[in-house]
């Protein structure tokens, strides 16, 4: 039985519907777009569906993250490395012509139609007895508790990219 | 056809799309930075995908979202020396595309 | 159904709130400067000037929207979207008093600054989609400068966020019920004694997070023209501005709830949404009064302080805030 | 690194110090002027354009229209129109015309005037979108109700009379004496002619 459209329950339909929509839109914005600065606001677009989908699948937690993570640093530091780096627009529409940008569309159409194929055709477990109710309360337990090495290791690599990144556009400098 | 946000399937299929668009990006995207967006494409294509199943069928719905972040921090991680490396290419040889990095005197 | 009727009245109430606000903050602003500095500010469009912002938005409205030439069209158009839907957006999730909040989230104040992002990416694209070279120098500018403070203010939102043991603003008020020697800005002999150094770098850093003088690098007009806001005329402008005005009442609304008790009275008077305004207002009182007392920073002063010693300063109150809870 | 907290603190200080001061300076009344409702009495030693001064005595200004003010005007800014009035002595003004167009205020006129008839104004707030608005003629600026009538002398204008009148009497004798003569001269003419012709 399909609920009302003016239900609660029809308006978040609606809504997931226009989340897939900006997710895909994002996508498809994010690898088509010819000036590299439109992509990354693809990409952010993109995210913030993505993001959307994590509230639908009951972690706001982890939609919230995605926004502050991708859209507020990712997207921000590309958008700065772009500018920085200045790529010429022109240049990158002139090449269209290897191998691999004419086998790009058609490999990408197969692997996503493939794995969708997958998805649907496959024998999934059925849903097991939840232990926990995945709030964030049992979020941070168990990240202490049984991903407490993980997340110590996250940290480091973490520090070791911040210095590491550093230390890379600092050499770059100064050859200059 | 209204109940679509409650299948697992439709998640999958929405994480086989992002992870279709991010295969096709890193081929076509002639330059250093468009890499590393269909990268990130590809990152939450996985991501969706685990959180899907984490939503559906794990006992412990803590564990994809603990994957979840991270794959968010490591992406973050990655961005951050992707990006460094980017401009750092870019002081040396002055353009960002891959074809053009072909010198291996460092 | 009576959710729906809910959320809609709500959203007719934030949306005459906002108005209100962007509108008379505006008007608030310029009576401020004008008598900081002895003059009268506006004061010819209406008694004392109430009508003028009325007339500054007429006159907003009806000038024509005009797209450089260089300019990158669909990032120009919307970048003054996007400043503004993340900040009304965030409304719902601001409780203005006990059980008056549109949508109860419990993780509120992470998806303020979840929304908060947006803004850095909104001031990017104006900057880069205006095709103007002092649009760019501003938005690398502005972003660097979000950036640098947007981490000593989630540090110092951790604090609180430890204390309380929540995220949910409504329960962060609540947590801080009682006398006003129960709220977060003062030293806490249970928890932690740098409250107030929280305070000061999280109010800080919402005044240079919402692009506000003294650190106004963004719209630097003695150096910038009008920084990325230069090719912007008519509505555009004017939704940037608006954008800023409710940025400014989210950040107070946040400082507020997070260590002035929210809704919490402090004597015992009025209780309710009164205080909340009082205290709000108050904030935003000091934004505009520090506005016109101190001249703009320099960009490296700005970074400077930052990293230097917003950083340094809440990572130590963190950790100190830490050992305070373990030890009591 | 020494002065790291000094430089905290420091910065502090002077941040209350200078909020302090703009709370002071708001809790004050403004002390601006609502310029076209309200205006600054210009100070009287402002040099705006020239003006003819009154002379409290006799009500008009005491301009001799020598024309000094004119000659030495470097822009060529001033006019001057006279005439000659029976029972006036001197000349009389009939107007005075400053193109403030063209004037640069330097105050040549002014220092030529020997009998101090004009002086800087303090006219400040000048403003139209037309040039002829410029153009001042400063005796009806002086005298907006109407120029008033020279004050005419009796006795100088007896005097005057009388030297008309004498004038006349002599012109009229200067004539007689030129026709008498003319006639003599004619008649001598004719006589010698006839002289001549006697001669002859």
């Amino acid at each position: 039985m399909n609920p009302s459209l003016f239900s609660p329950e029809g308006l978040a339909e609606v809504i997931f519907l226009i989340l897939i929509g900006t997710t895909i839109l994002g996508a498809s914005i994010a690898t088509l777009s010819k000036r590299l600065i439109r992509s990354v606001i693809g990409l952010a677009i993109c995210f913030l569906g993505v993001g959307g989908l994590y509230y639908f699948l009951n972690s706001p937690f982890v939609a919230m993250m995605q926004l502050l993570i991708y859209v507020g640093a990712v997207c921000i530091t590309m958008t700065f490395a772009i500018m920085l780096a200045e790529p010429d627009d022109e240049k990158a529409s002139r090449k269209y012509k290897s191998v691999s940008t004419w086998a790009a569309a058609p490999l990408g159409g197969l692997i996503a139609y493939g794995l969708s194929r997958l998805a649907i055709q496959g024998q999934w477990l059925a849903p097991a007895e939840k232990i926990n109710s995945g709030s964030v309360k049992d979020l941070g337990m168990s990240l202490l508790n049984e991903y407490s090495m993980v997340f110590e290791l996250i940290s480091i690599v973490l520090l070791v990219s911040i210095i590491g990144s550093l230390a890379l556009a600092r050499v770059g400098r100064r050859k200059q | 056809m209204l109940t679509i946000s409650a299948h697992l399937n439709t998640y999958l299929i929405i994480g086989a799309i992002l992870f279709g668009f991010g295969i096709f990006g890193l081929l076509h995207r002639p330059s250093l930075i468009g890499m590393l967006i269909s990268v990130e494409l590809i990152l939450s294509g996985a991501s969706v995908n685990f959180m899907a199943f984490n939503h559906f069928l794990a006992p412990d719905p803590t564990v994809g979202q603990i994957f979840t972040l991270f794959i968010m921090g490591i992406a973050a991680a990655e961005a951050a020396i992707a990006l460094s490396i980017v401009i750092a290419v870019y002081r040396n040889y002055q353009s960002i595309d891959a074809d053009d990095l072909t010198d291996l005197k460092g | 159904m009576d959710e729906l009727i809910r959320l809609l009245s709500y959203f007719v109430g934030i949306a005459a709130f906002l108005g209100f606000n962007l509108a008379y903050l505006g008007w608030v602003e310029r009576k401020g400067a004008g008598h900081i500095q002895r003059r009268n500010g506006p004061k010819e469009v209406g008694p004392y000037g109430l009508i003028q912002p009325l007339a500054d938005g007429l006159k907003l409205m009806s000038k024509q929207l005009i797209v450089p030439a260089a300019a990158d069209k669909p990032l120009y158009m919307a970048a003054p979207i996007l400043a503004m839907v993340p900040a009304v957006l965030l409304f719902v999730a601001i409780p203005f008093g006990e059980g008056i909040v549109p949508r109860q989230f419990d993780f509120g104040l992470l998806m303020i600054f979840a929304f908060a992002a947006f803004a850095g990416l909104a001031v990017l694209m104006a900057g880069w989609g205006s095709g103007n070279k002092y649009s760019l120098i501003a938005g690398t500018r502005v972003v660097s400068q979000n950036i640098a403070f947007e981490i000593p203010m989630l540090i110092t939102a951790i604090t609180v966020v430890m204390i309380t043991g929540t995220m949910d603003l409504s329960e962060i008020v609540r947590h801080q019920a009682g006398g006003f020697w129960h709220w977060n800005i003062f030293p806490r002999f249970d928890s932690s004694l740098l409250m107030p150094v929280s305070f000061l770098i999280f109010y800080i850093c919402s005044m240079a997070e919402t692009n506000r003088a003294p650190f106004d690098l963004g719209e630097a007009e003695s150096e910038l023209v009008a920084g990325y806001l230069t090719e912007y005329g008519g509505m555009g402008f004017g939704i940037f501005m608006m954008a800023e005005y409710a940025n400014i009442v989210i950040g107070c609304s946040l400082t507020t709830i997070l260590f002035l008790g929210g809704w919490q009275c402090p004597f015992g008077i009025l209780p309710g949404p009164h205080w909340f305004f009082i205290k709000m207002y108050f904030l935003i009182w000091c934004f505009v009064w520090m506005r016109w007392t101190f001249p703009r920073v320099t960009l490296w002063g700005l970074l400077n302080l930052s990293w230097k010693y917003l950083i340094p300063f809440s990572l130590v109150n963190l950790l100190l805030t830490a050992l305070f809870i373990k030890v009591f | 690194m020494s002065g790291y907290f000094t430089n905290i603190i420091d910065g502090l200080k002077s941040l209350a110090i200078g909020l302090g001061i703009t709370n002071r300076e708001f809790l004050k009344k403004p002390i601006t002027l609502q310029y076209p409702h309200e205006a600054l009495k210009m100070t009287p030693r402002y040099r705006g354009h020239i003006e003819l001064l009154k002379n409290p005595e006799t009500g008009t200004h005491t301009c001799i229209s020598c024309g000094m003010c004119a000659n030495g005007c470097p822009s060529k800014s001033i006019t001057i129109k006279s005439k000659k009035v029976p029972g006036v002595k001197g000349k009389v003004l009939t107007s005075y015309i400053l193109d403030f167009t063209t004037c640069s205020l330097c105050g040549q006129c002014v220092e030529n005037c020997k009998p101090a008839a004009i002086d800087f104004s303090n006219a400040y707030n000048l403003a139209s979108t037309r040039k002829e608005d410029f153009i001042f003629n400063l005796l009806e600026r002086l005298h907006p109700e109407g120029v008033p009538e020279p004050v005419v002398d009796p006795e100088l204008l007896k005097k005057e009379k009388e030297k008309k009148a004498a004038a006349a009497q002599k012109a009229a004798e200067k004539k007689a004496a030129a026709e008498k003569k003319a006639a003599e001269d004619a008649a001598a003419e004719k006589g010698g002619e006839a002289t001549a012709e006697e001669k002859s």
